[in-house]
């Protein structure tokens, strides 16, 4: 296999993804010897402009102006990999989609949010702007999966991400059920891949991955309800991670 | 020497987020000097409203991937405040240890990967891999273990998932505590071959002063990282202490039609934030093998040399390794109790909470309504502080600069390096304007 | 209330003690280097392979048994096997680029090594087609696992009666195995062949039509053995034709499809009902899954 | 049958000498609920456990398995037995455990399940708390009479009778304080394991033979329709069954991109992708509706495996009704609504 030479590129987001990157520990110089690391502005000087192989492309696409750097990444790259949920679905950057924009501007700016350069349009995903070939999610990517999927890219094989709820992986690490301690949970709607972090570590899952293929929000709906909560509100939970996959 | 400097650094790199250095001098004549932030706004007071209060730490989490875990805190803390929960001392202590983790990861990461190569004159840390790989060695088994600190405390380094209201949802147990010491002490000599090299590269630290406002956590119990009061320091030494509820008295943020950023000033025109401030305020609590390491590398306070926030950090990682092995001790002597954090009952209120990251003295501030769900809030981020500070910097460097006849690549690198020392973690973007530059 | 049933009773025994050498012998999941004697590109998706075993010896099989063929990192996938065991020192398979594993395996080249796990599964029951007159009923990638009893009969001539073979495929670009069709189209001493595709193209002189409208070029005996293997839908259109010829359930072969994983009964994919294809099909007798749910 | 006695202080004594010699698993708490896990000690143990979240299948048939190691230099088989003591495991559970055996040495045999499963020494142990969805005895599972190797049953303040009943159950007495059995405890013991028989909150109103048949023919009944609509096909129902053991095999490389291994995981028949074939131009999914996936498992439970098995495929340990979060993976309402009508 020759060895590929990738690049990382972000647009909105926090930049985790890039720390779990970081945080391979010394399984990171076994990385850098299967794939040639040639940019990657938060850790690095050195650009480039020669063809990639991959190109990794953290956080959403939010501003009408990013669309021209994007495009000039997919002219370069002969695959681009949108990783982390704000580049595979807007992610938590999308929650500000359903308000109306002259709303989200005057709660941050107040009095100021008239001034011309408040231009933001909704976050969206990175395939909203150019073709992607592969979206990772994962607020933040899982390391492990993130790995095997890039490695099924290298040998070219189409990577699998589940399409089963994150209950299959929560009852393998045999959790309680957040629903048995009276708590909610998304899991039952969320796409797996994550090992069932959250549940495994007492909180509920908020389906930062997105959704199943055909999650059945109105049973959940449904089950949010039953648990106590205000319809309203049941409606509106499942909005976190996914606001641009739930319908108003 | 008459002399054209149009300096244009667009996304400056081995930052966290995008900034952009504009510098355009004829003849010796400085005509514009800018720091700009071009990063994409991303509205999270707006998101936050109409969300459970269970749910705010982890939305106000992602404001930043790199100190994921001090927003948790500083939001959980408001919560707490807000909604009148107090935690045991076994909680508090473990995120006492829990911010240390975090502290010494984001030092690490930032002296390592960010500033190292400036310092040893590469472009970034791949090469390193070739010509010092021991250096990349020791930066990777340290790093290795700052994001294995937080994750045994908190489920994950990036956007932890045990911090909840009232503690801790699933405890770190007193096996993994063991391991989490040993581990430290493990890397106790590469802390120690760390000083050495930062000695060997001290020279190449510029050499720059501008007296400022020092802002940063007081705290009773120990070097203000977790919690205190807000400590403002003068360049004269006199210090004033504020509530941290009163912060907006000290923050008073306003918008400058040159930067994207909202801007803040207290009592001067702008004030520094992070480990600098930190160190020059509550110098006296560091750790005494920290302060040992300080004199070694020949480190004193006052500093007044923004480069030096790298050093600082640098003392501060030092600090928290040795206060991490405390208190972990403490732990263990005292053995964990199985605490489960307390049901919650929603009540109207407001909170705040503050927190000394990695980056600086960050502010959460929320109100709740009657049945838990956030109606207002107001994060206030380190580097958002710091963005009049860099700018006041640069408006005093580039003159002196172009005095002494540095070329373009000179100021280039100096100014990059000035910015970088701050550490910005530009993708803390909750206040970016979106603003148009003229050209 | 005791319990009434006996499912452990006669049968606990099959839990014998095996020692780790043995056990490593019967491990099921491991399986056989095969070495790539032949490949080539057919139809628009397909390729043939003529493989090997490396350790040199023979597949063993009966007609219309399948293999689990795999490259390690890609995964496995079930195959029939295409060629007839009368033919020995290889095995045939033909390969659809589908997805992961299909798409990996169609990439191998002569003298690359593929890893087989088999025979397994039900293949043909030749015995119940012996001495009577055999239709095969092939849908596009369905002539693979026919092939093997189509060579079958070829070789053992004098065993069958009157052998007809029905192939229908897409568009002329989708016939599959060029040499066989024109050696059948041909040789019609010992096949009576019908062809028909979805879609012609100018340069196709023959039927263009459903499969069923071959039914009408010739006539089929009441005491003709069948086998059908095709997409899914096409069975129900074929067995109405049959059974207008009154031709008996019983007579009736089909060859089934489904997801599977271990190919030895145990992975659960491919239950139809109370059956497991990999175990006991894919090759099933139409009277016996008829009245089951699932299987059409 | 040979029966033994062990005095309850004398219980300790005999599980610590037991995990000084081998690993020792047994039910433990977690919360609220129980779980099968690694004995650290003694007072870990709770005998007095309802049932467990998952049952002791993990230890035979791992939530993930590897099958194969594979490197340029070739492969290997991971058949990888560990020898184990699975204290405290219930009848119903132990019934399970052998319908299992049964399925994975049933045609070839599956080495990878039956080696972790021979290196097993299973001691048995009465139920004290019945489940609270359980219906173990609607399923003829609240005796067995053999699957095990020990069998304790807890008659009270005095201690246990102790069944022996393989070689590898003999082999554990050297490590207790074993004393003979009483007629009397003999008495206690009978009438604990065979006189109980209405402790479960749910029943089935019908035989099992007689549920099986009717099921059988209810593949179009309205009830599958309705209970799945509010399905999120997660799967749980099948993970936490006993008798559950379908799972998908998977590839995947190391870091190197050169080795790497070749392995299972528990998949679940809800899940929407179980029937799901790739075929040109496309997929087609044998079960595309919730509704005929609810059914399936329900179906195997009750009807498909019962001729292999010689009864259902279901033990009543009640597992799935607890783990449903849409509170509609428990069979017992399903069934008895298909007799009644
Ligand atoms: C009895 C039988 C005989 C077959 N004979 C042939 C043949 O001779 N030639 C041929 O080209 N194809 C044949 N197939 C179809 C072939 O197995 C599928 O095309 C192949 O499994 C697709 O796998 P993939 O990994 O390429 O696709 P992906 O879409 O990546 O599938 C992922 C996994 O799902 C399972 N899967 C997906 N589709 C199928 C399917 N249609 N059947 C079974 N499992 C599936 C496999 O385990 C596969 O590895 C046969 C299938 C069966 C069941
Ligand atoms: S805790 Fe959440 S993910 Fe786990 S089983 Fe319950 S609903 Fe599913
Ligand atoms: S179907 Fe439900 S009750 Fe029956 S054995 Fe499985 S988990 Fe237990
Ligand atoms: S546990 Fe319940 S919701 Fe989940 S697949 Fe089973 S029946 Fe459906």
């Amino acid at each position: 296999m020759k060895i590929p030479k990738v690049a990382f590129f972000d647009f909105t987001s926090c930049e985790g993804c890039q720390v779990e990157i970081a945080n391979f520990d010394q399984d990171l110089l076994k990385l850098l010897q299967v794939v040639e690391v040639v940019e990657f502005r938060e850790i690095m000087k050195e650009t480039c402009s020669e063809p990639l192989d991959i190109a990794f492309i953290e956080g959403s696409f939010s501003r009408e102006k990013d669309r021209e750097r994007l495009q000039k990444i997919r002219q370069r790259a002969n695959l681009v990999v949108a990783y982390g949920s704000c580049a595979a679905t807007g992610g938590i950057n999308a929650l500000k989609n359903h308000k109306p924009d002259y709303k989200y501007k005057v709660e941050v700016y107040g009095a100021d949010a008239t001034m011309p350069h408040l231009e933001t349009q909704k976050a969206l995903p990175i395939s909203a702007a150019i073709p992607v070939d592969l979206a990772i999610p994962g607020c933040p990517v899982n390391r492990q999966e993130f790995v095997r999927l890039v490695s099924d890219l290298l040998h070219g094989k189409a990577p699998t991400i589940p399409n089963y709820p994150v209950c299959m992986e929560c009852k393998k690490k045999e959790n309680i059920c957040r629903y048995e301690l009276q708590d909610t949970c998304l899991g039952v709607v969320a796409r797996a891949g994550c090992g069932a972090l959250c549940p495994s570590n007492g909180i509920p899952c908020e389906a930062c991955r997105g959704f199943v293929d055909n999650p059945n929000l109105d049973s959940l709906v449904e089950l949010l309800i039953k648990t106590g909560m205000q319809p309203a509100y049941a409606m509106a939970k499942a909005r976190m991670f996914t606001a641009n996959l739930v319908e108003e | 020497m008459a002399q054209k400097i149009n300096i244009n650094l667009q996304h400056v790199t081995r930052v966290e987020g995008h900034g952009n250095i504009v510098v355009n001098a004829t003849n010796g004549k400085l005509e514009r000097c800018e720091w700009q932030v071009p990063e994409a706004p991303r509205f999270f007071e707006s998101m936050v409203r109409g969300r459970h209060f269970s749910e705010i730490a982890r939305i106000t989490s992602r404001i930043c991937g790199i100190c994921s875990v001090g927003h948790q805190l500083a939001s959980i803390k408001a919560t707490e405040a807000a909604l009148g929960i107090s935690v045991s001392e076994q909680t508090e202590k473990l995120r006492r240890l829990l911010k240390h983790g975090e502290n010494f990861d984001s030092h690490i990461l930032h002296v390592y990967f960010l500033v190292a190569p400036d310092l040893l004159g590469v472009p970034s840390v791949m090469p390193l891999a070739e010509s010092h790989p021991e250096v990349v060695k020791r930066a990777l088994a340290m790093k290795g273990l700052g994001s294995r600190w937080s994750s045994l405390i908190a489920g994950r380094s990036t956007h932890p998932v045990r911090i909840v209201p009232g503690g801790f949802s699933t405890l770190i147990t007193e096996v993994e505590l063991v391991e989490l010491k040993q581990s430290i002490l493990n890397i106790l000599p590469e802390l120690e071959a760390t000083a050495e090299t930062l000695q060997s590269v001290a020279d190449r630290i510029p050499q720059f002063e501008r007296k400022t406002e020092y802002i940063g956590l007081v705290d009773t119990v120990e070097y203000g990282l977790y919690d205190g009061q807000i400590g403002c320091l003068m360049p004269d030494g006199q210090k004033t202490l504020i509530e941290v509820e009163d912060y907006r008295s000290v923050t008073n943020e306003w918008v400058s039609p040159l930067s994207t950023a909202k801007y803040t000033r207290h009592q001067m025109d702008s004030y520094m934030v992070g480990a600098l401030a930190r160190i020059n305020l509550n110098f006296q609590q560091l750790h005494p093998q920290a302060r040992k390491v300080a004199k070694e590398i020949g480190f004193s306070v006052p500093c007044y040399n923004p480069y030096m926030n790298t050093v600082a950090q640098f003392i501060e990682a030092v600090h928290s390794a040795y206060c991490g092995l405390e208190l972990i001790d403490s732990l263990l002597y005292s053995g964990l109790e199985a605490e489960e954090p307390p049901l919650i009952q929603p009540k109207a209120g407001r909170g705040v909470g503050a927190v000394d990251v990695p980056r600086g003295i960050l502010f959460h501030d929320y109100e709740y309504d009657d049945t838990g769900i956030c109606i207002s809030a107001n994060c206030i981020i380190p580097t958002n502080q710091n963005h009049a500070n860099i700018q006041g910097d640069m408006d005093k460097l580039v003159p002196e600069m172009l005095q002494a006849n540095k070329s373009q690549a000179e100021m280039e690198l100096y100014l990059e390096m000035l910015v970088r020392a701050y550490d910005p973690c530009i993708s803390c973007s909750t206040h970016y304007l979106n603003v148009t530059f003229v050209k | 209330m005791n319990h009434p049933y006996s499912y452990a009773d006669d049968r606990e025994e099959k839990l014998i003690t095996t020692e780790g050498a043995e056990r490593e012998e019967e491990n099921i999941f491991l399986p056989k280097p095969a070495r790539v004697l032949q490949a080539q590109p057919m139809g628009r998706t397909e390729k043939y392979f003529r493989l090997a075993f490396s350790d040199g010896s023979s597949m063993g099989h009966q007609p219309g048994q399948i293999v689990e063929a795999s490259l390690f990192g890609y995964g496995e996938i079930p195959l029939g096997i295409a060629s007839s065991p009368t033919r020995e020192g290889y095995f045939d398979l033909l390969i659809r680029k589908a997805g992961r594993v299909s798409t990996a395996l169609w990439n191998l080249e002569i003298g690359d090594t593929m890893y087989i796990r088999g025979p397994l599964g039900k293949g043909f029951p030749v015995d119940e087609f012996k001495g009577h007159d055999v239709l095969i009923v092939a849908g596009g990638i369905g002539l693979c696992p026919t092939r093997s009893m189509i060579e079958y009969i070829e070789d053992r001539r004098e065993e069958f009666g009157h052998f007809t073979l029905f192939f229908g495929a897409r568009t002329p670009k989708d016939q599959l195995f060029p040499n066989d069709l024109a050696r059948w189209r041909e040789e019609i001493d010992w096949i009576e062949y019908h062809e028909t595709v979805d879609q012609g193209s100018p340069e196709w002189k023959g039927n263009v039509g459903v499969i069923t409208t071959l039914f009408a070029k010739t006539s089929i005996s009441k005491g003709c053995r069948v086998i059908i293997c095709g997409p899914p839908i096409m069975y129900k259109f074929v067995i109405k034709e049959l059974k207008k010829l009154g031709i008996p359930d019983a007579h009736i072969y089909v060859d089934l499809e489904r997801r599977m994983k271990c190919g030895v009964g145990k992975c659960g994919h491919c239950q139809i009902n109370g059956l497991y294809v990999c175990t006991d099909g894919p090759v099933f007798n139409y009277a016996r899954i008829k009245n089951l749910e699932e299987a059409f | 049958m040979r029966l033994l006695f062990l005095q309850k202080e004398e219980l300790e004594p005999f599980v610590s000498r037991l995990i000084a010699w081998q690993e020792v698993v047994g039910p433990k708490a977690k919360k609220n609920r129980f779980v099968f896990d690694k004995l650290e000690s003694p007072a870990e143990l709770r005998l007095d456990y309802d049932t467990t979240i998952l049952p002791p299948k993990k230890y035979f048939f791992q939530p993930q398995q590897d099958l194969i190691r594979f490197s340029p230099e070739g492969f290997t088989g991971c058949i990888e037995p560990k020898p184990r003591i699975i204290f405290g495991v219930h009848p119903y559970d132990i019934k399970a455990i052998s319908m299992l055996d049964y399925l994975f040495s049933d045609g070839k045999k599956d080495w990878n399940y039956l080696a972790n499963r021979q290196a097993a020494t299973i001691v048995g142990i009465n139920v004290h708390q019945v489940f609270k969805t359980a219906f173990f005895e609607s399923m003829g599972a609240s005796i067995v009479t053999k699957g095990y190797d020990l069998f304790l049953t807890d008659i009270g303040e005095e201690g246990f009778v102790v069944e022996v009943a393989t070689d590898k159950g003999e082999a554990l007495l050297a490590y207790g304080h074993f004393t003979q059995v009483t007629p009397d405890q003999a008495q206690k013991r009978r009438k604990i394991l065979y006189g109980q028989s209405d402790r479960c909150s749910q029943k089935l109103f019908n035989l099992p033979e007689e549920v099986s048949e009717k099921v059988a023919l209810s593949f179009y009944h309205p009830i599958w329709e309705e209970m799945a609509s509010r399905c999120f096909s997660c799967g749980a129902c099948n993970l936490v069954c006993p008798t559950c053991y379908c799972f998908d095999v998977q590839d995947m490389w190391n870091l190197d991109q050169e080795s790497g291994i070749r392995f299972r995981t528990w998949d679940g028949c809800l899940t929407e992708d179980f029937a799901k074939v790739t075929v040109q131009g496309g997929t087609e999914n044998f079960r595309q509706d919730r509704s005929s996936r609810y059914r399936h498992r329900i179906m195997r439970k009750a009807v498909y495996l019962n001729s292999k098995l010689g009864g259902p495929a279901c033990v009543g340990c009640g597992r799935c009704a607890s783990a449903c979060p849409a509170d509609l993976a428990n069979p017992v309402p399903v069934l008895n609504k298909i007799m009644e009508g």
